[in-house]
This record gives C-alpha cells, structure tokens and sequence, in this order.
C-alpha cells in the first residue's frame, strides 16, 4: 500500500488524501466522547510500544522468525526517521516560544530589551547565514584562489568559529572554576561520608597528575607494594569499587526505568501531566 | 547481538512479572512500606522556604529528551509545582527539549489547576531556551541570577553543565535539591546541592511523594527484581566459580551470559 | 568581491577572544556584559538549531524523499571509468558535459562494470537514450548481481525498443524483469547492454546518458508532517487531545525501546559480573572478585526500599553501601577535575597562540 | 601575653581559610594554570614532567601492536571542539603508532569534526612516515545514522559508506579494496566525550567480534572501567593523562605531556585549598569549643 510514485502528480494527488484521510481520522475522534478518545490514546500507545520488543525479543529460530525478518526488522530505520523528523517539526514551538517571551520583553519595554533585541538580530543572523552557507555557499562570489572566502562562508565563520563555539567552549570551560570551588567547599572532613568522598578523589587526583606519580615513584613497581604507588591505587580502586558500585546502581536505576517503561506502556501512570482526563 | 537470547528473554520476563506483580498486590489493598528517603524530605522544606521569601523556584529537568527519565522527571516536577501553587508561588521550568516543552507546560498548567490556582500559572515560566547544552546552561544561570530565585531543583538526566548550574546556584545562596540517575553527574550536586538523590532512588520518588497504590507496589515490584537479579548474580558466580574446575559447566555459563 | 582567509581569521579571533572574555566576567558576578553575551548565545543556538534541523533532518530525511524520485545514480556517463566496448562523446549529450556512445554495429554488448552494489530498494531504472534514427531493433538491459556459493551470474533483464529518434528517456520498472538464476539485489556489480540482430544490422549508433536507479517519492511522508503538526495543538485548548495522541505514540515507542536498550545496554553488565569467586592459582584476582561481589552486593542493599535499615546485618550493609558509593564519588569527582582543567587550557590556549600577531 | 597574641592572630588568619572567596579561588586557578601556557610564548623554558603509563593505557598499546597485518584500523572520532583538548592529544598519538607499525587505517566519526581533525594531524604525520592518502589511510568523514548505520557498515561496507570525505567512490580507493566488511577490520579505536561507546559493543562488538579500544574523557572514564573489565574494550586512554601516557610509550613529547604541567599545577591549587579549608574548619570549631 505504501509504495513509492514515479510520477509527480500522483504524489501531489496522494500527498493531499493522505491530509484529507488524517484530517477525518482526527475529526471523527474529535467528536466522540473524551473517555473513548482516552482508550484510543492507550491502545495506541500500547501499540506502539510494542513494536520495539517484538523487534528485538522474538527468538532466533522459532516458527516466528519469518514473521520477524520479514515484517519487523526492515521498518527499523524508516520509524527512526519518522520519529526524527516529527520530533523535528516541534522545533518551531520551542522558538516561538522563545521570540513570544524576547518579542514581549521588547514590546512591553522591560528592564534588559535591550538583550531581548541583541537575542533576535543574533538568531535571525545564524540562521541565514548558516542556511546560505549550506545551500550556496557562493552567493556572491565563486570560490576562487587558494587563500580565498566567499563572503558567505566568511560570515558563516566569524558566526559559527567565532561565536558559537568559542561560546559554548567558554561555558562549558567555566567548570574548571567551579570544580576548584565545590571541591573546595565539599570535601570538609565533617562526616564519614565527606571524609571518604574527599579520600577518593584526592588519590584520583594524585594519580593523575605527574606530581603524584612522582610522590610514590620511589615505590618499586615490582614489589608487592606496587599498590601504594598512587596511580596503581587510583586505578585499582577505579576498577574495583567505582565499578561494582556503578553497576549496583545501574542495577537500580535500569530496573527503575523498566518499572517506568511498563507503567508509561500499560498507561497505568498517574498524577500530573500523566493521569490527565481528557 | 542482532536479537536477543532466549536468556535476555527470561531476565527481562521475570523482571517485568515482578514489577506488575508489585503493582497487582499493591492495587489488591495490600499495606507498603518504603522507607524514608532524606532527599525527598526536603522538598516540601525548599518550596516553603522559597514560598517565606516570596521567590520563585526553578526545576530544571536537564538534558532530559524523549526518555523515560525525563517523564519521571516531571512526575516530580508536578508534584513541585502542586505544592508551589498551592502558595501561589512560581515555578520556572526551563527546557532544552521542544517535546518535552509541549509536555511540561502541559504538566504545569495541570499542577495549578489541581492545586485550585490556575490563575497563578504563569505561561512563560515554561521556558525553551536552546537545544544547545551549554547555551541552555547559559540560560539557566542567566534566569537564576535575575529571578533570584530561592530553591532550585535539579531532577532528570544531566551531563558537564550539572556543575554549572548546581555552583551558580549555590553561589545566590538558594536551597537546591537534585535527583539523577546520570551516575557521573552525583558527585557535583553531592558537593553543591543541599540534598542529593541517587540513582534509583530518583525513580522511587514520585511513589514516595504520591504515596500512589501503583507506584508503591511498583517499587515494591523493583526491589523484588534486584533481589532476583542478585540472587541471579550469585548464582552465576558459583556457576563460573565450579566452572574453573568441571569445564562442563562452561556451555551453562555461556547461556547465563547471553553468549558473550 | 571574495574575502582574504587571514582577514576572516583575526575577525574570528577578536570575536571569539570577546566572547570568551565576556563570560568569563560571571566569574566575578552577573553583569550587563555576561547578560549580553548570554542573549547571543541563545540566539546563535536558536538560529544555527533551526538551521540544521532544516539542513540536516527536514530536508535530506522528509523533504527530499517526499518530493524526489530518491535515485541513485549508476553512471553519470561523464568518463569512460568502468565502461567496456563503449567510447566517451563529449558533442552529445543531455545531462552534464558528455554521454557514452555505443556503435551497436560494432560491439553487440557494452557493460558498465561499477555500478552501487545495493539496489534493494529500487524500484525503476531511468536513462537517457539518444538514436539518430527509428530502428526495428531492441536493447536488452541486464543488470548482473554477484555468483554466490559456486553459481553462476544471476541476470535481471528488460528489452525496449528503439524506435525513436533523438533523446528519449527510458523507464523500466524493475518488476517487469525477467530474472535469470537468483539474482540478489544486494549485489549487483554489472550492468549490461546487448543490443539484438535488427539494431546491430540497421547500423544505430546510441548514446546513453544519465543513468540511474529510483525509489520513487515517497508520498507517505507527509503523514511525519501531520504528526508533526500535532504537536503544536498544545496551543489550542479545545485540540490540546490531539497532541496527547502523538505524544503517547513517542511515549509508547520510548518505553518499547527501553526493554531493547535494558538487553543491549545493561545485560552485559549482568553478564560480566559473573566471575568466579575462587580463581584457582590466583589470590589477587580472587581477592578482587570478592571485593567485586561484595561492593556490589552492599550497594544493592543500599537501594532496597522496602526494608527499613533496622535490623544491624541489613543496616550495616546498607551503611556499608553508602560509604562504598561516597567513595566512588569522589573517585569520580577526581577523576573529572583533570578534564575541567583541560578545558580552560584550551581556551587560554586559544587567546594566546591564536593570536593574529603572534602566530 | 604577646605569645598568646601572637597565636591568637595565627588561629584567626587560619580559621579564616574555612571559607575564602570564590573569587580569590578563580584569581588563582587563572594564575596557576594560566602561567605554564603563557610562560613559552614569552620565552620562559619550563620542563616537562615524567609519566607512568598505566595498565590500560599498555594494553590499549598492545591491541594496537596486535592487529593482524592484513586488517585495517578503523578510528571513530566522534569528538567535538569541545572534548578536542582530551581527545586530540589521544587520537594523533595513537595515529602516530599506527604509522610506526605500518598498518593501514581508516577515519569517520559520528560527529561533524573529529573526522576533520583527525585528518589533519594524519596529514602532518603522513610526511614522517610516508603515509598516502588511499593507500595506506583514507576517511570517511561524518557518519549520519547512528547504530542503524554502524551495523549496515559492519555487514557491507561499501553499500553502507558509498564515498569518502572528499566524494571519492570508495571503489576508486585502492585500500578499500580488501576492505569490505566488519571482517576486514582489526580494531576500532573510538575516541569520544560522550557514551557512544554502547553504539559501537552493539555493533562491531557483540555482533561482528571486532575488539575496541577507546580514547575517552576524564570525566566518563570511570563510566568505560566496566566495559574493560567485561573485555567489551580491549584498551582504553582516559582523559589527557591517558594522551600522555600513550606520548611516553611512544618517547615523544606531544600535547598531553605538555599539559602536564598546568594540569599539575591545578591539582596541586585545589588539594592545598582543601587542605587549608580543613586545617581552618579545625580551628574555628575549636575556637567555639572554647
């Protein structure tokens, strides 16, 4: 049913029934009473939850494998797309509501419009100039000698190298501040908890840097206090109690969300956003 | 692995049992215990504290896309909000997701209108501030300092900016809960939030804050898996261990672990 | 009208060297600066978001596949790379700046040996064909996909007659071949033409150009708009529903694909914890495994909710636990400094050697 | 009397250190870290400090020595600017060893730039060691798909990745010729700052058997140990450290053991800010007691 079209026209013609069809789908579920809409909503959810697992879990080798190879499987890759490029189209209300909030700032005059304005001149500048970069780069002038830009992919430079990387390398660089100031801060020996927590990331730290190495280096590597040298510790304690205890509380945490996934799947989630009448 | 073992198969089918077992019993009226959890606790404290300095309070759900962590996330960003509006008191919650932001300002508004105050739901204190990670920190910390706002909360899936938000907040001098099962990320709220929630206990909050028969018997259900999966665990390593010695165990070893 | 590279070079670096100044000032406190800055970055992610959401998901995933006929080209027939028995013309043509010209008369057969290996999802073949004049005879079209086990070539073909003159743009739907064998349209790696007895006698010279394979368009696309748009029903009250409906699609997938995700993800995790306890002839791999077990076993204690921590053996473990996790924090919290700092060295790095003067 | 005066002062300044400035913390990380970097551009020659490479980084060493000479290498650098300081050191040092092994390898990477820069320092070092481009290394630039992706290229890797990164057909790539499938690959080194790792065990891993190796970032270093224990990962470099201890097992002097220094210097500020942050928490809880 859903195979591709040579011809342009017909795929205009099926492009609109497809419209036309949803339209009628919604329009009739519109007008039935919200309680059934609601049922409809959960088995569709329930459907769509299934189709994942069913993927995956029906075993190799059982009457079932043609029903799997042949039905499941290929539809991998079109439901990631699909699902991308849905998700895609709400990029449009997350920037709406970004100019309705600056637009207002602006309108009503607040304290900082000013910001509001710089925010819109900056992202309706990126957005061309990155568009024009992808789609033709050489608007104004051809690409020529060795050495040369076009102005197009100068302007996407100076945006793209020169703020928006430099920005975010800037922000996320602000962490070297703050981690010297929560360490600072945290790691106070008032409990036991502190204390350890402090003792675990000073040996990390040592074993990190060639400061700490060269502390213990006097420590023969072949004798059986190899262990004490602070890299060998660092690692050692690295492998053997971050590990288990990391998978300790993956354990917890995967269980957890499979807890949530099958409450969120049989649509027995309640409260707030989730247990909504509709 | 393309597809998964028939082991896959059985772990996930006795987990999966276990937790609607959890729910079933739990619906049957059966009487649950959880035990206290320090962090959730202070929830109510922070929202009052907020609420006495006439602040708002921000929610920040991290990173968190279309994922189950996210919407615990914002099962606990509801009941925040619920608590808040029955103050009347603001909740920001800037968002990095364009779903999640049809989502949350969804699960807002419904906060309010439960709470009796819809009035009081402000539409813009859903905020989408960038797709961008640190842009979205940037935001964030922008929005604290101008808001001054006097608790923050960090629940859901978090990465490098959960320090930057986490120091700037404590730097204003606001009370900040987090919650996240981003085991990497702990650490930095351990030393810069008031209380911090880890790993699973974040999936146990809403049914400690709700106190809902579903969610209490789903926790339930979990801690009856983990018991599974470690008595699991143990077995396999007394399998491997007699392994060493009789080789022939070696074919019931590599069923356990799924081939690998 | 073009631009010096070095020139756009020092603009970048004073950009780049403002911004990283500017928000470096929150270090002392929030001020207009950091705020200003703050804006372009929001604004600059807004912008270059949308801009690749465009350039990067709508069109070459929705837009593209929904509106062209998808083809993959076999043959550009710009070079003579690949073909055999067949000569470049660079006078006619109808796409580009040459076609292969074919004097039937002489070879019967002209193959074109690299083509794209995976034709699976095609569904028909386009070319252009030239002839200078109306023949009785015909081209066989045989696509050949690669032996497999020890048989021979397996052939997909098609034959058309020629009776047109000048150019005329063919198309064959690839479910009206004939096959030979059992052709695998994973594995084609021949394309051949043969040209029968009335073509090679009537003297036709042809010239193909353009040759490619298509999908069709894919109309079905625009139900991803209408999902799409549902979304934005969240703004409407009355239709908020709608939105519910695609959201608990996302929902019901995510949750499906938390149950594949716990197998690929998790599962080893279980499946490498099953280590021996007693690793004969070993003490400190033993010794290891132990610790391994135990940590494991305490942490896990740790998290079980249902138990209150009063009876001393559970409460112990459960305390061991936790000291067990603050201490694989702060190895954590260790770990990560050397990375932080990494970070503002490269940004220092960066206002110093990148200097325009000094390089 | 002035005795007591004298500790009186001392016991105040030192209970003071309980809570210093922010500011004054981020004046000193700026001058500590600050100075190395600065100091040889203005002419001020500092050394450069000794590493000791650990297990890890040595058997991340051996993969790379143990690849069969018939296999290629494929390097996913799936970095961007923002881990380029971890993941840049790691990737031209481990490229460096391939050249000086003589075996053949491939770039792509799963984010836009890595595959970039990766070239680049291939390029540089291609003049030391003879390397040609489509002979002895090629790349594939920015891989778009994913998982879905990776496991198509395991299974067929010409159907999957049609051109390289300049548009050549892989056809035309003379290397790429005994290069067709997961089989023909020896060992993927990923290089990374985020958990992409899963995407790669799923993959060439689980299904195909290839062994990895990963470059990763300090920070989800910790998050990779399970993964070399469970023998999914066959080596791995952890954060610039790891780019240094590569450098001194190959005995050259490259960007991670440079860093070392600042990164030194770092360390040192916050394990001494710590220290007097206790040694004044001490004394004013002292000071209270009485």
């Amino acid at each position: 049913m859903f195979q591709p079209v040579e011809s342009a026209i017909l795929n205009i013609a099926l492009m609109a029934l497809c419209v036309l069809v949803s339209v009628i789908f919604l329009g009739v579920l519109h007008n039935v009473p919200p309680n059934l809409r609601m049922r409809v909503i959960m088995v569709v959810t329930f459907i769509a939850g299934l189709y994942y697992p069913l993927e995956f879990f029906i075993p190799d080798g059982t009457v079932l494998t043609p029903l799997r190879n042949r039905y499941l499987t290929p539809f991998l890759n079109p439901i990631g797309d699909a699902v991308a490029v849905m998700a895609a189209f709400t990029v449009g209300i997350g920037i709406t509501n970004l100019c309705i909030v600056h637009a207002r700032n602006i309108s009503q005059r607040r304290e900082g419009w000013g910001n509001s304005v710089v925010f819109f001149i900056s992202m309706i500048l990126m957005f061309v100039v990155t568009l024009a970069n992808h789609y033709a780069p050489n608007l104004f002038c051809k690409a020529t000698a060795e050495g040369m830009m076009t102005p197009v992919q100068a302007a996407f430079s100076i945006m793209f190298d020169g703020v928006y990387t430099a920005l975010n390398a800037t922000v996320f660089s602000l962490l070297a501040f703050f981690i010297t100031s929560a360490a600072y801060r945290a790691f106070r020996i008032r409990t036991a908890e502190a204390a350890l927590l402090m003792a675990g990331a000073l040996i990390v730290m040592l074993g990190q840097v060639p400061v700490g190495m060269w502390l213990t280096h006097w420590i023969p590597d072949e004798s059986i206090f190899r262990f004490l040298r602070f890299e060998v510790l660092s690692e050692w304690l690295l492998a053997n109690i971050n590990m288990p205890a990391q998978r300790g509380i993956l354990f917890g945490v995967w269980v957890g969300a499979l807890a949530m996934a099958l409450r969120i799947w049989l649509s027995l989630e309640r409260g707030g956003y989730f247990g909504r009448q509709f | 692995m393309e597809h998964a073992q028939l082991i896959h198969l059985l772990v996930i089918g006795v987990v999966s049992a276990l937790i609607l077992y959890g729910i079933l019993s739990s619906l049957r009226g059966k009487e649950l215990f959880i035990r206290r959890l320090a962090g959730i606790d202070a929830i109510e404290e922070a929202v009052g504290r907020a609420t006495e300095m006439g602040r708002p309070i921000l929610f920040s759900v991290g990173l968190g896309g279309v994922e189950i962590e996210t919407f615990q996330a914002l099962a606990i960003a509801s009941y925040v909000a619920r608590l808040a509006a029955r103050y009347r008191n603001r909740v920001i919650i800037p968002v990095i997701d364009t779903v999640i932001y049809t989502i949350a300002e969804e699960a807002l508004r419904e906060a309010y209108a439960e709470a009796g105050h819809p009035e009081a739901f402000r539409p813009e204190d859903v905020r989408f501030l960038s797709g961008s990670q640190f842009a979205y920190a940037s935001g964030v910390i922008g929005i604290m300092n101008r808001e001054r706002v006097a608790a923050n909360f960090f629940f859901g899936p978090f990465a490098a900016e959960s320090l930057i938000l986490a120091e700037t907040g404590q730097s204003i001098g606001a009370i900040q809960i987090a919650g996240t099962a981003s085991i990497l990320q702990v650490p930095f709220f351990i030393a810069a939030c008031d209380y911090t929630i880890i790993g699973e206990e974040f999936y146990a909050a809403s049914a400690y804050l709700s106190r809902d028969p579903i969610h209490l018997g789903s926790v339930v259900g979990q801690d009856y898996s983990k018991i599974a999966l470690a008595a699991f665990t143990l077995a396999g390593m007394i399998v491997a261990t007699l392994a060493t010695r009789w080789a022939e165990l070696n074919g019931l070893l590599k069923f356990l672990t799924g081939g690998q | 009208m073009c631009v010096d590279v070095r020139v756009v070079e020092i603009i970048t670096y004073f950009v780049a060297a403002a911004c990283t100044l500017g928000i470096y000032t929150i270090l002392y406190r929030e001020n207009r600066l950091f705020r200003l800055f703050e804006h372009i970055f929001i604004g600059v992610a807004a912008g270059y978001g949308l801009a690749i959401t465009i350039t990067e998901v709508l069109d070459p995933r929705w837009f593209k596949p929904m509106v062209t006929e998808n083809a993959t080209i076999v043959s550009a027939c710009e070079s003579i790379n690949g073909w055999e028995g067949a000569s470049i013309d660079r006078r006619t043509k109808k796409v580009g700046e040459a076609s292969i010209r074919w004097e039937t008369n002489k070879e019967r057969v002209i193959r074109f040996t690299n083509p794209p290996a995976n034709w699976a999802d095609a569904r028909y073949i386009k070319l252009w064909m030239h002839s200078q004049k109306r023949t009785d005879g015909s081209v066989t079209i045989r696509i050949g996909t690669k032996p497999k086990y020890g048989k021979p070539t397996a052939w997909l073909e098609r034959s058309f007659k020629v009776d047109f003159t000048g150019w005329h743009q063919v198309t064959l739907y690839l479910k009206d071949f004939s096959s030979e064998g059992e052709p695998s349209k994973r594995e084609v790696f021949v394309v051949e033409f043969v040209a029968d007895d009335a073509l090679a006698k009537s003297g036709a010279v042809l010239h193909i150009d353009d040759l490619r394979y298509c999908i069709g368009r894919k109309w079905y696309w625009i139900l991803a708009l209408v999902g799409g748009m549902l979304y934005y029903t969240i703004f409407m009250p009355r239709f908020a529903w709608m939105s519910r409906f695609i959201i608990g699609v996302f929902m019901g997938l995510q949750a499906g694909y938390t149950f594949k995700a716990f197998v690929l993800t998790f599962y080893p995790q279980i499946a490498k914890s099953l280590r021996p306890i007693y690793v004969p002839g070993n003490i400190s791999m033993t010794l290891n495994n132990i610790i391994f077990i135990v940590t494991l076993l305490c942490v896990l204690v740790y998290f079980f909710f249902t138990i209150e921590h009063k009876r001393p053996t559970i409460r112990t473990t459960a305390r061991l636990g936790r000291l067990l996790l603050m201490i694989t924090f702060g190895l954590i919290f260790g770990n990560t400094i050397m990375a932080r700092f990494s970070l503002f060295i490269k940004r220092l790095d960066f206002l110093v050697t990148q200097f325009p003067w000094l390089k | 009397m002035r005795v007591s005066r004298i500790s009186d002062l001392i016991l105040t300044t030192l209970s003071r250190f309980q809570q210093v400035d922010r500011r004054i913390i981020y004046v000193l990380v700026w001058i500590l870290i600050g100075f190395p970097i600065v100091a040889p551009h203005v002419g001020i020659h500092l050394p450069v400090l000794p590493m000791y490479p650990t297990r890890a980084a040595r058997s991340f060493f051996e993969a790379v020595e143990s690849v069969p000479n018939g296999k290629v290498i494929l390097l996913a650098c799936d970095f961007d600017p923002g881990t380029l300081g971890e993941n840049g050191p790691q990737c031209r040092s481990v490229i460096e060893h391939i050249m000086r092994t003589g075996k053949k390898f491939i770039i792509m990477g799963l984010d836009q730039v890595g595959p970039t820069i990766a070239q680049a320092y291939a390029e540089e070092l291609a003049k030391k060691y003879g390397y040609k481009y489509g002979v002895d290394y090629c790349n594939f630039g920015w891989i778009t798909g994913g998982q879905m992706f990776l496991e198509r290229m395991c299974r067929d890797l010409h159907a999957a990745v049609k051109q390289d990164k300049a548009g050549t057909p892989l056809s035309e790539i003379p290397m790429m010729k005994n290069v067709r499938s997961a089989k023909d690959i020896g060992l993927v080194v990923e290089f990374t700052g985020s958990g992409l790792l899963p995407l790669y065990i799923a993959t060439f891993n689980a299904q195909f058997g290839v062994k990895l190796a990963q470059g990763c970032t300090g920070i989800i270093g910790p998050e990779q140990f399970p993964y070399l224990d469970t023998g999914q990962l066959s080596g791995l470099l952890v954060g610039l450290k790891g780019a240094a201890e590569y450098e001194e097992m190959l005995n050259v002097v490259g960007g991670g053991k440079r860093a070392m220094l600042p990164q030194s210097a770092g360390h040192l500020l916050i394990i001494i800010l710590v220290a007097l942050g206790n040694i004044g928490m001490w004394v004013a809880r002292r000071a209270e007691r009485r």
